[in-house]
């Protein structure tokens, strides 16, 4: 190793990461810019799009990306350079009402809204569903919106009174509608469905092969202090809203300060997890192969740490 | 008797008719000579209540109007039987229609255009379109600018022979505007001469069975050359 | 144009034919699936689609919504607009409104159109918002423009309202409306399919492009794409069998 | 249209008096912040926004993208339809791009128009997409139908083509395009927001409504559809002003 | 001398012009005459080079030909100045344009209506303006067609004064298609009498300065009735 440092030359690196809750876990670490290398700096872009955060990997502009799980493997599957390093954001979808449903067995005969058909949200609720004897194109009726931030105003309005609701959209939802509660958290129910301890991946760090091979070093550091930042903002409330002002992240202050944002902070590293990544590609597998790619992906995916 | 009393017509600065009174004896043919530009279209579009006069009164005129404009105003997305249909419709039931459309095509030798669209008529063809719509309607009152213009003689004489016809079978009132004084005597009971703008009438001659041709053209013209 | 229909054909085959020439080299040059996928790729999956169990049916809703969509809008600005043409009072009271429609942005009040509506009327509200003031202001100004010579001319001569508006109203709004029909039924159809996209009916083509795009399968989406050209083509084959049908075309 | 100027003041404000009250009473019907917000939140809500810091450099963002946009459209559809129209051939070989524009929907493309273009561009390409075919077919049908006999006239005549051009094809496009060009500069502005909501610039009047949105803050949206509307009404009068100025306004 | 030979045209079924072979000599005066609709205006659209023939010859006609259509084809969008300046701009410079377009308008007593467009003139009016069009412009050959209908006598008069001026200072060749026989005599070195469609040249005659007036009339009246 010592011969690639006489090489080294000084570099900026790109981070992306998509607007919301990946943003707030990034947060302190932008507020706080460590240098972690001599070589590199790292700029650091936040996405509002899906879209446009898309085309940073698919142009191989991101060097580090924070991205749904799903497109890490569609990534990786179209021989794209990248690797996961670890999971930003767990599971946080909710089926909430503002009924009095207890267990599976009420949902019956119900109709549901949701968001995301074809993709994880679809994937996740099915799956619980039909783990715990309901079918989901039978026994209930899913009607599906295009986005997460589609489904809050129906709910808001009354138009549905059972909906899948994402974090942080959740949060404001409840802050608007006193009655509403949360019936089911997936994530927790697809961890006991599916066996598994942490829930399903939602979004993970991925890293660009080339800066893994040119500089681990750096690698290593930068992990390190992204899990500082994730546990810096669970236990920082107030700071981290004043930071989201900041940086202009479009996450409601108030939203942040009620602070349920979070789920399993604690696990990170991929290789504490990986049986959870290998359940929610099975599933996918069983769902919509096409969704990550076509195929599962192999061990090559995971970071070796 | 219709008439029309100190009609008075600008377009904004340029007065055109001033004071202007005038008779139309019932089932009489009055024509009206002028200088060009001196208003007669307007007056036309005055008495046919197409446009509104400035002040003055109208009296009479009751009943359907047809009117033979200066500008041949046919529908060019129609061809001309269709044409013609446009303005009977309602007014003549549908047997009828097609055979007097014939009959009145055949008179003007156009029996074999009935499917020509305008554009594809020449411009005597379509004058005389624009004529047998005015002659084919039911009316009371024929307003009729310059109407003979484009065709030629045996045309002309054609239409005309075919409006002394019309006038005298079903005692229609007649307006005719002409640059012609020939056609003025032959055709008008009464000749109303205008100035040039601002106008007003100029001289209303009463033409007689017995009157000398030759002398009320010279009378005439000497009131334009005067 | 015509004259052309001959030599036309020919242009129009030699013109599409250079386009895909050009769009091969293209992705042969760019060589990469995900951005610019090959031709083979793309009619493989046009089959796959085509293959699917309810193609046909995906196909169809799509086509009822647009076709459904483009005639509420096209009557209602048939109506709307001469009733504002030919009563002056009426075109200030109804102006507001189309204004509105005119300048907020679908995706504004896709909020409240997803919450009044149901998914399926939400695509033909897009389409709508979208073609119904152009429609509007073409039918509008083909009227105040009729020529006024011909106008006086039905007047003069008494025809009935109702012959006045059938064969001078109508024939010039017709020729109006030719020069912007085409072109506003593809904006209808891709706006359908757009407002497919937000509200994901169960059968639709906007909820299967907007798959492909998820799963970043690029060939799908253009699968999907030639798709639509070719139903694009399809309704205006019906379009102008449906003028020729009103037999108003010369 | 003439001749109600001065009554139409009247009606205009009449009906958008009425529009507005019709709105209230609504809103307290349903007495709902999120479904109708009321009026009074609305305008709270264009307060805040006009107090925000960057408020003006959002507006001319946006203004500045689809005025540049239209211009392009513009002048390309002129430029393309009268090569087109005078030269048959140039028609089919155009033709098959102009019919793809019309027909694909821009959210197919969205992710390579992305991929293409920078976040700037990508608004005013939505824009193009959806304008420029209807521009180019509404020029391209005024050349086509100018009275042959006008033509014939100047070619007796041995009148020049730049004169023919400015003189009877010009003012025969400006008419043909007047039927257009309100409603078609609305849609560009209506696109290039729907673009800038996609493509999220820093500053754009789509982010922000995408931000309301997303805070589920209905009030906010319905304040930016107010200020939207209100820079629609600017740019018209711009574009008569443009007009006047061009003194083809008779 | 230019002229045209065996010229056929037909539109679609029916023929217009069969093998028509006239002569029009320079500087001289060749008027047309013809039943409505035999293919007077199809023949000077040929000659003028706006149509084409089916088949036949054309010999001579260089240079700028100038025209007055039948109908006005006056461009609605521009007033009467900048209507003639249409024609003039490129081939005479602007400060004689201004001056001549003055003189002209004059003339025919039209100065104060320069800014006026046509839809705001009398049917007269904007015949005259046609006919200004094609005097003011810089040509060899003046086509016209009906040149003087709509005029009222004294405007006529003028025009046909000014038009002989015209063609004896330079020396133009007019081909003229009229309707009426005293117009032709009067303005004409050569009449060509034409049939009806199938249309052939039924007459040429050639008019000297001594022949008899009534005679010429009767002989051409003749030919029509005939
Ligand atoms: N575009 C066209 N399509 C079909 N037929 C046409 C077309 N133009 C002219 N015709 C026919 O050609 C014939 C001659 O027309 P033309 O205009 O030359 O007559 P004309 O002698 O000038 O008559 P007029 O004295 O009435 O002006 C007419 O029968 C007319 O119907
Ligand atoms: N819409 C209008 N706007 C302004 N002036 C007009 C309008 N219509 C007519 N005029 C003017 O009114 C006068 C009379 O026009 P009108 O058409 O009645 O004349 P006319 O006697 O019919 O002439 P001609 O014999 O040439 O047809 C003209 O000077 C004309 O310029
Ligand atoms: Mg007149
Ligand atoms: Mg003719």
């Amino acid at each position: 190793t010592n011969t690639q440092t006489v090489l080294k030359e000084e570099r900026t690196i790109k981070f992306y990461f998509q607007d919301g809750a990946p943003a707030l876990t990034v947060a302190k670490l932008l507020e706080d810019n460590p240098s972690l290398s001599p070589y590199i700096h790292i700029e650091y872009e936040m996405e509002k799009s899906p879209d446009l955060l898309v085309t940073r990997i698919l142009k191989e502009e991101a060097d580090i990306a924070i991205v749904p799980s799903n497109l890490a493997a569609t990534a990786y599957n179209k021989g794209l350079p990248y690797k996961i390093a670890g999971t930003a954001t767990w599971g946080s979808f909710y089926l909430t009402s503002t009924e009095d449903i207890r267990g599976y067995g009420d949902l019956k005969g119900k109709e549901i809204y949701s968001f995301g058909k074809g993709l994880t949200p679809d994937l996740v609720l099915r799956y619980v569903l039909s783990e715990n004897g309901i079918d989901p194109d039978k026994d209930v009726n899913i009607n599906y919106l295009n986005a997460a931030s589609e489904v809050g105003p129906m709910f808001l309005s009354g138009k549905t009174n059972l909906a899948l609701l994402a974090e942080p959209l959740l949060t404001t939802v409840m802050m608007k509608k006193s009655d509403a509660k949360v019936i089911l958290d997936l994530n927790e129910e697809w961890s006991k469905a599916a066996d598994v301890k942490n829930g399903f991946p939602q979004a993970s760090i991925i890293i660009k092969n080339e800066l893994i091979d040119e500089d681990w070093e750096f690698v290593d550091k930068f992990l390190d202090a992204y899990e500082g930042s994730r546990l810096w903002a669970e236990e920082n409330l107030e700071d981290l809203s004043l930071l989201a002002e900041e940086q202009g992240i479009g996450v409601l202050k108030e939203t942040i300060e009620k602070g349920i944002i979070w789920n399993n902070l604690e696990s990170f590293h991929i290789k504490d997890c990986k049986g959870e990544y290998e359940a929610y590609y099975n599933a996918i597998m069983d769902f919509e192969p096409e969704f990550i790619g076509g195929e599962h992906p192999d061990e090559g995916i995971y970071l070796q740490r | 008797m219709d008439k029309i009393r100190e009609i008075n017509k600008s377009f904004g600065k340029l007065d055109v008719l001033v004071n202007v009174s005038i008779d139309f004896p019932h089932g009489k043919t009055t024509c009206i000579l002028g200088p060009s530009g001196c208003g007669k279209t307007t007056l036309l579009n005055i008495i046919s209540g197409l446009w509104a006069e400035d002040s003055g009164n109208i009296y009479g005129f009751q009943g359907d109007i047809a009117y033979v404009f200066q500008e041949d105003r046919l529908i060019p997305w129609k061809n001309i039987e269709d044409n013609l249909r446009f303005v009977l419709r309602g007014k003549i039931n549908k047997m009828e229609m097609d055979n007097i459309i014939d009959k009145y095509l055949k008179l003007v030798s156009l029996e074999e255009y009935k499917r020509y669209y305008p554009s594809q008529l020449s411009g005597g063809m379509r004058q005389r379109i624009n004529i047998l719509r005015a002659f084919i309607y039911p009316s009371n009152l024929i307003i009729m600018d310059e109407p003979f213009k484009s065709l030629d003689i045996n045309t002309k004489q054609v239409l005309i022979d075919f409006c002394k016809f019309l006038r005298e079978i079903y005692e229609k009132t007649c307006i005719i505007v002409t640059h012609d004084i020939d056609e003025a005597i032959l055709l008008g009971h009464r000749i109303v001469i205008l100035t040039d703008k601002p106008t007003t009438v100029k001289k209303i001659i009463e033409i007689e069975e017995q009157d000398n041709w030759i002398r009320l053209r010279t009378e005439i013209e000497r009131e334009f050359t005067a | 144009m015509k004259g052309y229909t001959s030599k036309g054909k020919w242009h129009v085959t030699i013109s599409i034919a250079l386009t895909i020439c050009i769009y091969m080299i293209l992705s042969w040059v760019v060589g990469d699936e995900i951005i610019l996928p090959t031709v083979r790729s793309i009619i493989e999956n046009i089959v796959d689609i085509g293959k699917g169990p309810s193609f046909l049916r995906i196909l169809g809703s799509s086509l009822y919504r647009s076709l459904w969509g483009f005639t509420i809008s096209f009557l209602l600005a048939i109506v709307l607009a001469i009733i504002s043409g030919v009563y002056g009072p009426i075109y200030y009271l109804i102006s507001p409104t189309i204004k509105f429609l005119n300048s907020v942005p679908i995706i504004a009040i896709i909020l409240l159109a997803l919450i009044w509506l149901n998914s399926e009327m939400v695509p033909m509200f897009v389409g709508f918002v979208m073609v119904f003031p152009i429609l509007f202001e073409t039918v509008l100004k083909s009227i105040v423009n009729i020529d006024s010579n011909l106008m006086e001319m039905a007047r003069v001569y008494k025809v009935k309202n109702f012959y006045i508006i059938k064969d001078i109203y109508m024939p010039s709004i017709y020729m109006g409306l030719m020069n912007i029909l085409p072109s506003s039924i593809g904006l209808n159809l891709k706006m359908v399919i757009s407002g497919e996209v937000l509200s994901q009916p169960k059968y639709a083509i906007g909820s299967n492009l907007q798959l492909q795009k998820m799963y970043l399968n690029t060939s799908g989406v253009f699968a999907w794409i030639v798709i639509i050209l070719i139903l694009g083509k399809v309704l205006e084959y019906l379009m102008r069998g449906l003028m020729r049908w009103i037999k108003l075309e010369k």
